[in-house]
């Protein structure tokens, strides 16, 4: 008797574009001047994600991150980053209500053009544990904000 | 070496399927599947015997009470307690140790005094004793590690010219499987005028154990990490130390005389036992404690020193794969990377294979700090795993390599 | 009524027999039986799901935490708890109640302030707090009871004149069957601007409880009293008091970020559930509890109320016996003594014929010392039990008169 | 299937003579002048026994007891005093041995005469719980003039 999940797709997971983000992070490190920031680490892997924006006025001006943890978080952040960058607080905010939905398997999220790249963990809604992975950048920024 | 292939015919779960794949299970020093003949003490034992334990005149309840009493006296024959009196059921380990320090920690340790630990430390044997020195303003002194990963002994020499109050260690360390030299640290401490514990939540599955032999005062150890329930664990002491301790919890069996403002307590263990106790858990680890002598835990201990022998060496062939921990003295518990694919990523590849191993800090933080690593993958054998495990292993890591562009697919 | 010879059918140790008779089991007030129903669910999670939780990367040990949290929200729903993270699991009423002794207690309860308890407390929501109380330089209260065994609402209200940091009470007497008016008596010490504490150790199995309804702030409970596994129980917590209270256990999973000498803490409940946890007790616990909805605790509740009536009927024409308690607001418990013959005498007497009944102090030694007993026999009858156990308890005790010499024989 | 012990014999526990030592206990009461004393319980059921003596030498003068319990470790004390008051300290503690093994089945203790009334209570070893009861007074004995 089989009583696991049917099999899901290692390379729906792992594709090129997030090893891709994983490797070559896009805007990581320390951004001077930040308005707002936030470490926010999920206690059940140990991933860790400091981030930082400069707010002006509801725009988010510029944002940047470190962090340490998988390739799912990681890339997650680093598509992140490029997504919200230049974008008003409450659209931003929205994204990560869409990507959130995109993580519980919703398909039209999946397709949603706004996401960017992020659309390419599309294949982690799969993968239940590596979900938490995904969000913990939009969680650090909801976090940020809410400071 | 055993043969695990017939030994996994006990264990109902390692029969199952995950994934499509046979279920290869190397999180053993996470916790271990149960044998069949442990399942069934547990169900006996609730179809003949199920009564609360030490108050019924009824003859349930008696053998309730002789099956809970024997259970201890099982435990204390295992690792060669001092008697069964001092063996003290717990929930596991870290209950075992949070006992301690909030017993005999809080009544023995002062401002200004030291307590060691050791870099290699689980977080359950070092946490309870950082509460206990911030509460009493106390100091932890953390002996470090060798590059190997053994416990660096001059280190601990230096710690002990503290004179520390308390010694605590791990026998085997659940990241690194180094295996302690318990005795020698525990005669070195004592001459330190030190009490010492000894975490032996990873040693009691896998080695012969004679506490009287290391001479420590008290060892901690899990039931569900050596087939046993899970919630089932020890405390194994010193009956004199326990005697002298101020009770833990208060309740229920652990008292004498209860007036309304103060009580008077009962004897060991019962006076560390407050409330109805794990019956069903002790009688199971007393089942799992009959099956694992019943192959022999020397036997064990050799089976898997062959099985971490051969996964450090498949492992270390494959270019990009560190394997960390010393390589000799130790058990079977494997803990390596992989270039730069993140340890949870290669949890997420293997499992796609059946294989169940462990990834992240393992309770290990300060450890992990010092080996300067974020997390590790881990991997540790057991009585049912076999070489075709460590191929396993190896193959599925192939995958990840792939996906990872560090071997062609 | 329940149709109890039904429902026995589904508990494989009452099918047994017990010197020659079918067993009748009478003291569920210690500890139940449990149906297959309960026994399958350990035994599937050990065939199915066995795996270390929260910490896992793959598929086993996602099931097994997705089991153990899904308990956790069982648990929450089944007493409308504030929330799921307001549950913590913990081997039994004791350790729940222990533990917040512990961190709310040691944290809050300083010298010269009064913790409130009742004269019929089980010693498990007394000595804790004798034992904090002692440590802090604080007053342990008592409040008296009245001749039928209730608690003195006046003198309840003179103990509130102290402005007690913490008020302790049993929502059912595990020795009286008293049912106190829990929501009142946590309105009156909230206003005193106390903090609550109820046991629900004799109320969860037996009535509906509500806890948000009760106002409560802390509620503690055992599975193994409510047809779960030994070593299964619960703290049921308001989050915003558990959130401010520093940790109790320390260890793996209860941890945020682990230094050398100090550490941040996980959010909840994980901060309070140090170790291991025993998964296998609240997947148990989780499954009992379907079973109790499917019979619907309303209806268990009235069952009780019936058979306790009618043994307290029955009992009382027995020339020589006493009933203990009050003669409603009561659950199904019935404690009383037969003339010189000591309860002891009596469990003994009456286990020849298969009746299981305890006999002692049950754990309330200020309690006896009012009833002016040093012991009583008690009966505490649940879902299994019906009219014939009643018969069988008086036609045994019948015989305890005549070895006595105050009936013929 | 009937997994419990052979049905032992109430009227056997129960006999008169037990009956009679619990309802009139000799020497009960508090000793003047005593040389020893112990309170004893039985964490298991609450029985309790105190038990107080007057050593003259090696011989045990006069003993009483006061205590509350089940009709066995009353009896069992009462009887108790009755066999070891005037004889000497060892044979007492000698008697002690004989009584527990008598407790243990052994059926030669059983029919031994200087244990005199207490041989009422061979049939206790048929209830283990209730040798505890039985053992209490003797054990209390023992404390006694250990300190
Ligand atoms: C009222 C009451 N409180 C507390 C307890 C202690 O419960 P446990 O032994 O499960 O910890 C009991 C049961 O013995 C009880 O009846
Ligand atoms: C070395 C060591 N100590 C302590 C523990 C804690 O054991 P438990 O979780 O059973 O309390 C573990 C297991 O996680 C361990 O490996």
């Amino acid at each position: 008797m089989d009583t696991s999940r049917p099999e899901p797709q290692l390379s729906a997971l792992y594709q090129e574009l997030i090893l891709d983000h994983y490797r070559r992070p896009r805007n990581k490190g320390t951004l001077e001047g930040a308005t707002h920031s936030v470490a926010l680490n999920n206690p059940l892997c140990g991933d860790e994600i400091d981030l930082q924006l400069r707010l002006e006025g509801d725009v988010i001006k510029d944002v940047r991150f470190i962090g340490r943890g998988c390739s799912i978080s990681q890339a997650a952040a680093s598509m992140m980053t490029q997504v919200v960058k230049q974008r008003r607080l409450a659209d931003a905010l929205a994204l990560a209500d869409r990507m959130s939905a995109m993580m519980h398997g919703d398909e039209a999220a999946a397709r949603d053009r706004t996401l960017g790249d992020l659309r390419a963990l599309a294949g982690v809604a799969k993968f239940p544990v590596r979900v938490k992975c995904a969000m913990l950048p939009w969680n650090a920024l909801k976090d940020a904000v809410k400071s | 070496m055993l043969d695990a292939a017939r030994i996994r015919t006990d264990f109902p779960l390692l029969r199952q399927q995950e994934n499509k794949h046979r279920i290869v299970y190397l999180d053993n020093a996470a916790t271990t599947q149960k044998p069949q003949a442990v399942l069934d003490a547990l169900a006996n034992y609730y179809r003949t015997t199920n009564a609360n334990v030490h108050r019924g005149a009824y003859d349930l309840a008696i053998r309730a009470t002789e099956a809970y009493e024997a259970a201890r006296s099982r435990v204390a024959r295992f690792v060669n307690a001092w008697a069964p009196e001092g063996v003290v059921f717990t929930r596991g380990t870290t209950e075992a140790i949070n006992l301690v320090a909030g017993s005999y920690g809080r009544a023995n340790v002062r401002a200004g005094d030291t307590v060691v630990v050791t870099a290699m430390d689980h977080h359950s044997n070092l946490v309870p004793w950082q509460i206990l020195c911030q509460e009493k303003g106390a100091t932890i002194r953390m002996v470090e590690i060798t590059e190997d990963g053994r416990l660096d002994l001059s280190d601990f020499g230096r710690a002990l010219e503290r004179r520390p109050k308390l010694v605590a260690f791990p026998y085997v360390s659940n990241a690194l499987g180094t295996i302690n030299p318990a005795a020698q640290l525990a005669r070195l401490a004592h001459a330190a005028g030190a009490v010492v514990l000894v975490d032996g939540a990873q040693s009691t599955p896998h080695l012969r154990v004679d506490v009287q032999a290391l001479d420590c005062d008290f060892y901690a150890l899990s039931g569900h990490k050596m087939l046993g329930p899970m919630g089932s664990g020890a405390l194994v002491a010193k009956p004199a130390l326990l005697d002298a301790m101020p009770p833990y919890h208060g309740g229920g069996e652990m008292i004498s005389r209860v007036w309304d403002d103060h009580s008077t307590y009962n004897q060991l263990p019962h006076k560390f036992e407050a409330g109805t106790p794990n019956v069903e858990g002790a009688v199971g680890l007393a089942a799992a404690i009959d099956y694992l002598e019943g192959i022999g835990l020397d036997r064990i201990a050799e089976h898997e020193v062959a099985l971490a022998g051969a996964a450090i060496e498949q492992l270390s062939r494959i270019e990009g794969v560190t394997v960390y921990g010393p390589r000799d003295h130790r058990a079977g518990v494997v803990s390596f990377t992989y270039g730069d694919i993140h340890p949870h990523d290669i949890a997420t590849i293997l499992d796609q294979d059946g294989v169940c191993i462990r990834a992240g800090h393992h309770c290990t933080q300060p450890l992990m700090r010092r080996l300067n690593v974020a997390a590790t993958a881990r991997a540790s054998f057991y009585v049912y795993n076999d070489r075709d495990d460590v191929t396993a292993l190896t193959t599925a890591l192939a995958k990840a390599g792939a996906l990872f562009g560090y071997v062609p697919a």
